[in-house]
């Protein structure tokens, strides 16, 4: 019982990692239509800006707050520069968009490792959560039950900002439909960057607070994209209560796959994956695609 | 006899009924035109007819033989041949191209992957033939996108009448033409054989008074009235919500 | 913008006939390389006309029937292992291999498009991305049967210069088969369902079963560069099977502009050619990659083949 | 016919190009490295290694200038294979080295063979290459697989005391076979694997393994990771307070010089093996590191040791044979009796595999507080474990 209780708890902090990643991909792509690729990249750029944060001023909560922020900006520049002159294109850009992203996952690997080299790297673990606490006889890293909490938390704010905030009323609109937003006097190309860079935002979050605990190197960006590609296509392209579910199904499924069938873990999710989209083509709680 | 057969029809979009419970019946060779104000469900009544769109429950029974629920190509493949509302061609492509792509589908092998299509001589008379017959025949070289907006609308019913339907489903087609080229439409649509049965959408009432054997008024997805074009523009119900609106 | 590539539907100007030329002079000097180059360049000439089979079946997917497809180093490394595997486990001639692996891929490629083509839009590329990787996973897991990472060896054909021409001609089919394709009825329908697939159904085509003809055909093609790869290269791993070569056929179809049979040959032989000396010469190989990429999408949206083209129609800045 | 007429000149230019060859009095050697990806640090270490050999010998051997062509793997078998037959065939190399990621080793034996072109391999340990699958053109101057291995088994069962050993490494070929040699060595000994654990190369989270470790209860935990992973195990088992309960003891590459580095405290007390520690207590050894630090500004690590030691076989070699590399046979026959001292011993065996020192080592804080792998045993003449039995001569 014990084990059973060590290992969701376990897949819970995975998929609280997952979601961070996900909701921002997923939101992403639900308001504009941009599959991107590079997702992965803001992932490793967090936590490589938050560990030069960390080493230079030694506080880690100094770059948990400010390697997003930084990223978030780098987003928004990006998505002016580079993604905004595509919309005019047929069927509004969108592949040459995602072909951009791709174009990007490059480059940004070359970038950091031109800076930090290809060393492995790691971000101390901060003083007030090392060590471990025991939860019913169940042995638990303090580190990873802040995990939990920040995600779970964020699930929550993103959710209340979604549903009542004027921003989130006009992003829900952009989602179900741009045409109609842009009609209602949205300022849609505004509401695209902010979007972008909240998006990529999360991501380097859920980078800089996974240093502590999976460390930080060049091949983070895509070790975790295809997973969280793969969450955000079970739970449905664009919304965020599917990205949270199927964040902690594939983050349990996985812990749950390594612990009791090791054989079969690498295609667990895969698995997972298919058979969703074979009964619901576009995930668990996607909304309808024409595009 | 009828060829379309419209059963307690009804389609929903969450809680918004775009069909409700809507019969109809419409004989062989008869010109029949649906009227409404915008958002009245004729675009969604035609897309259902044709496959575009699954109905939520009732039944379209063409030629006596339910297709309710058949995909876009089979009920095409069964004679209902269709236009739609925005030109919904294949804009990169010549003008002989969309219709020639149409004729194989009803007269050639679109499996053929080794002759050439140009070398194919009977797709291309018989879609030269429609070309001639929409009166776009000298324009068969160019391509879609260059066409001016009614030439559009030209090829978009080619390409119906390419797929030999027995029922043809026009969904407004003037609409956004010059006045001449309405006329044009018009006597077209006039002179097809009446073995071709039409069903078509209309907001202009001018065009709508001069093709209709019948007229069909929608109304938030209910069926008001049918009746000869002289009965509807007595009915005073069609008077005070459409044709009043419409003033 | 791509043009269509009609060969008939072409003014016959002189352009025209100058193209024709050139491609009958690479052609020839193609079908002359063993003659004239060391082992090292001839092999990279083969190497560059398989990566040109690959291409091309991927545009057969991308660019004319408008199926996105980011998985498509399925193909390529069921090809390249099905010929290996053969081959080291039960001593089957390559050539023979080769055959057996068009059957293996399509069989493959109607049960993978038959989960894919259910989707659309980002779904199916997640799905052909999704079906890649497990496939990889299975070449790296399966290690009885392909050897795992250390991959597997196999036997190579009696010469070089044999195992060149084998790769030339398959080049020449697959390039005139193709040409034959899209200009004949089914290429023209792959065209339409690219082009508008509603009015395509509207018009009677059950276009399902032609997408799936797409990807069945596009995957044997792929498998077929795979097994040409396997052949050349005379080893295989799991690499082949990543997805970075999906991405790298995506890069080859942009650089030389899809929707057309000479744009992924030229981006092929393009990129082939980039890689073989950037990589030499730097270590940022990556981000040479990455730029052209990127520089691909936003400037050169046509690629350099429909760039060369309207050059040669319109002349410079008419 | 003017198009023809161009297209043919310019066929004649690619022939007269690709035709050209090297100077016939210049010692080429074909570096092959994965300098991009995720091995580029180490690739950069074993090439900063091997610059360094070549720099203090001159830059030339009996007058021979000596010129190296760096190409890079990719840690792709194909692409070392291609590469390997461009270094040959176009840029003319007398000999290669390098080789990091092990299947490419594999990859390259048959065309060395076909090629007649030596290769010194720095790093990558497949076994057969030089057991049962050996040729003469393929010489080892970093360890096989098993080498170290089956003799560390031995020595955690009875020196360490481990009785009950739960192995816990990446799922691979490589992985799965030292789990095995592990085990084979305490089994010698008296001991026992009481579990294997194989995970994927690039997990990300262990805690669904260290339950099983939990339930298993060994003596000791032996684990085989490398670069971000090695990371990543190294804190999570300490937060997860394993290491209190279990002491670590693994490979190697666990404790690599920039995995320490980047991990800190949670590395401490980790006891590891390997034919090499920066801290190694000789005047060779101190020798060495200085001049690498010296010219480089960084530490060495184990990969710049390979290279290092590669460049060394070679240099000697070459110079036995008076610089004349180009007659292969005799540089082999002169390759099979080259000793090295520096950094560490080593000699080559009839197999041509190279006879190394096993470096007991413990992660502890070093002079100044930084943490290195000190030595805290040493067992010399390790020659390469034989699964299977060596061959009778």
């Amino acid at each position: 019982m014990q084990l059973v209780a060590f290992q969701v708890v376990n897949g819970l902090v995975y998929g609280m990692l997952l979601f961070l990643l996900a909701a921002g991909l997923s939101l992403i792509f639900g308001l504009m239509r941009v599959l991107n690729l590079a997702h992965g990249s803001f992932y490793m750029l967090g936590a490589f800006i938050g560990l030069a944060l960390v080493q230079a001023t030694g506080n880690y909560w100094l770059a948990f707050f400010v390697a997003p922020l930084l990223v978030a900006l780098l987003g928004a520049v990006f998505e002016i520069l580079f993604l905004r002159p595509l919309y005019r294109r047929e069927h509004g850009g969108h592949l040459d968009q995602m072909l951009l992203t791709v174009g990007f996952i490059f480059v940004f690997v070359d970038v950091v490792r031109s800076i930090w080299g290809g060393d492995v790297l790691g971000i101390p673990t901060p003083e007030a959560l090392s060590g471990a606490v025991s939860i019913f006889g169940v042995f638990l890293p303090k580190y990873r039950l802040f995990i939990i909490v920040l995600g779970l938390a964020l699930a929550a704010t993103l959710w209340f900002f979604i549903e009542y905030s004027r921003l989130g009323a006009m992003l829900r609109a952009g989602v179900d439909d741009a045409d109609m937003a842009e009609g209602l006097g949205i300022n849609v190309s505004r509401m695209f960057t902010l979007t972008f860079a909240l998006g990529v935002g999360l991501a380097a979050l859920a980078g800089v607070s996974s240093g502590p605990m999976l460390g930080v190197h060049t091949g983070m960006d895509l070790e975790i994209l295809i997973v969280t590609l793969i969450v955000v296509v079970v739970g449905g392209m664009g919304s965020l209560k599917g990205a949270l579910i199927a964040s902690i199904l594939i983050g349990e499924a996985d812990t749950f796959g390594k612990a009791y069938f090791p054989e079969a873990t690498m295609f667990l999710t895969y698995l997972i994956m298919v058979g969703v989209l074979l009964f619901r083509p576009t995930g668990l709680f996607g909304i309808r695609q024409d595009a | 006899m009828s060829i379309l057969r419209l059963v307690d029809l009804t389609k929903t979009f969450g809680s918004l009924l775009a069909t409700d419970c809507v019969n109809l019946s419409i004989d062989a060779g008869e010109r029949h035109v649906i009227i409404g104000p915008n958002g009245a469900g004729k675009t969604s009544l035609l897309n259902q007819i044709s496959g575009q769109l699954r109905p939520t429950s009732g039944r379209i029974l063409f030629k006596d033989v339910e297709i309710a629920g058949l995909a876009p190509e089979r009920i095409c493949k069964l004679g209902v041949g269709r236009t739609f509302q925005r030109n919904n061609l294949f804009n990169r492509l010549s003008v002989l191209d969309n219709v020639r792509l149409a004729v194989l589908a009803r007269r050639g092998n679109p499996m053929n992957a080794f002759v050439p299509m140009a070398r194919l001589a009977a797709l291309e008379s018989r879609s030269v033939e429609i070309l001639e017959l929409v009166g776009l025949g000298d324009r068969r070289a160019a391509l879609v996108r260059t066409l001016s907006y009614g030439e559009q609308r030209q090829v978009e019913i080619a390409i119906a009448l390419a797929t030999e339907p027995d029922l043809l489903l026009l969904d407004e087609p003037t609409a956004g033409m010059s006045p001449a080229e309405t006329g044009q439409m018009v006597s077209f649509v006039a002179a097809l054989p009446r073995t071709l049965t039409i069903l078509m959408i209309e907001h202009d009432m001018q065009v709508v008074f001069s093709l209709a054997d019948r007229i069909s008024v929608l109304h938030y997805g209910r069926l008001l009235a049918t009746g000869a074009p002289a009965e509807i523009s007595r009915n005073e119900s069609v008077q005070e919500i459409y044709l009043g609106t419409a003033h | 913008m791509p043009e269509r590539t009609d060969a008939a539907g072409l003014p016959a100007t002189r352009i025209v006939t100058i193209l024709r030329y050139a491609g009958v002079t690479l052609l020839a000097a193609l079908a002359l390389v063993p003659l004239g180059l060391g082992d090292y360049a001839r092999s990279i000439v083969a190497e560059v006309l398989l990566f040109c089979i690959f291409a091309m079946s991927l545009d057969l997917l991308l660019g004319f029937t408008g199926l996105i497809s980011f998985g498509h180093a399925a193909f390529f490394g069921i090809g390249a292992y099905t010929v290996a595997v053969l081959g080291a486990q039960f001593g089957l001639h390559p050539l023979l291999g080769a055959l057996v692996a068009l059957v293996v891929a399509a069989f493959a490629a109607a049960v993978i498009g038959f989960f894919c083509i259910r989707a659309s839009g980002v779904y199916f590329i997640m799905l052909t991305l999704a079906f890649a990787q497990l496939l990889h996973s299975v070449a790296f897991k399966w290690r009885a049967v392909t050897g795992g990472s250390d991959g597997l060896i196999l036997r190579s054909l009696e010469s070089g210069v044999t195992t060149y021409y084998v790769i030339f001609v398959a080049f020449l089919g697959v390039y005139f088969g193709l040409r034959r394709l899209i200009a004949a009825p089914l290429g023209q329908v792959f065209i339409g369902i690219r082009e508008n697939e509603t009015r395509m159904r509207a018009a009677g085509y059950a276009t399902a079963r032609y997408k799936l003809l797409s990807f069945v055909i596009a995957g044997c093609l792929g498998a077929l560069s795979g097994a040409l790869f396997a052949l050349l290269n005379g080893f295989v791993s799991p690499a082949v099977l990543f997805w970075t070569l999906s991405g790298e056929g995506l890069i080859m179809l942009i650089l030389g502009g899809m929707g057309t049979l000479v744009g992924p040959i030229v981006g092929a032989a393009v990129f082939i050619g980039l890689k073989h000396t950037v990589s030499t010469y730097s270590d940022h190989w990556e981000f040479v990659v990455g730029a052209i990429f990127i520089a691909c999408v936003l400037f050169f949206k046509q690629g350099i083949y429909g760039w060369c083209r309207e050059i040669l129609v319109r002349g410079p800045r008419s | 016919m003017r198009t023809y007429t161009h297209a043919l000149w310019s066929l004649a230019l690619v022939w007269a190009v690709a035709g050209s060859a090297g100077a016939a009095d210049e010692i080429k050697i074909g570096l092959l490295y994965p300098t991009s990806g995720i091995y580029a640090a180490p690739a950069k270490q074993g090439i900063q290694g091997a610059t360094l050999a070549f720099e203090e010998a001159g830059g030339q051997v009996a007058g021979r200038k000596i010129v190296t062509i760096v190409e890079d793997d990719e840690a792709k078998p194909e692409v070392a294979l291609a590469k390997a037959k461009k270094l040959a065939e176009s840029d003319r190399v007398n000999v290669l080295m390098g080789i990091i990621w092990s299947p490419n080793a594999m990859a390259l034996r048959g065309y060395l063979s076909e090629r007649k072109l030596p290769l010194v391999i720095s790093e990558a340990a497949p076994r057969p290459i030089t057991q049962e699958l050996g040729t003469p053109y393929i010489f080892r101057t970093g360890f096989a697989s098993g080498q170290l291995d089956y003799p560390f088994g031995q020595y955690a069962c009875s020196k360490l005391g481990y009785k009950k050993i739960v192995v816990i490494a990446f799922d691979s070929i490589f992985g799965r076979e030292l789990g095995d040699f592990i085990d084979a060595g305490c089994k010698q000994a008296g001991g026992a694997v009481v579990e294997k654990i194989y995970a994927p190369v690039e997990t990300a989270d262990f805690a669904p393994y260290f339950a099983r470790i939990q339930q298993a209860n060994p003596d000791a935990v032996w684990a085989l990771w490398a670069g971000a992973a090695a990371l990543r195990f190294l804190k999570q088992y300490d937060d997860f307070g394993m290491k209190q309960k279990y002491p670590l003891i693994g490979h190697g590459a666990l404790t690599d010089e920039a995995v320490i580095n980047a991990a800190g405290s949670v590395a401490q007390g980790v006891v590891s093996y390997y034919n090499w520690s920066p801290a190694i207590d000789t005047p060779e050894n101190k020798r060495f590191v200085e001049a690498y630090r010296k010219r480089w500004g960084s530490e060495p690590g184990v990969y710049s040791a390979g290279g290092y030691r590669a460049a060394s076989a070679i240099l000697a070699a070459a110079k036995a044979v008076g610089g004349d590399v180009a007659n292969t046979p005799k540089f082999l026959e002169a390759l099979k009796a080259v000793r090295l001292d520096i950094p560490s011993p080593i000699r080559f065996d009839a197999h041509q595999q190279a006879v190394h020192s096993l470096y007991i080592r413990r992660v502890q804080p070093g002079p100044g507080g930084k943490l290195v792998n000190a030595v805290i045993g040493e067992v010399r003449g390790i020659e390469q474990y034989w699964p299977k039995g060596k061959p009778a001569k």
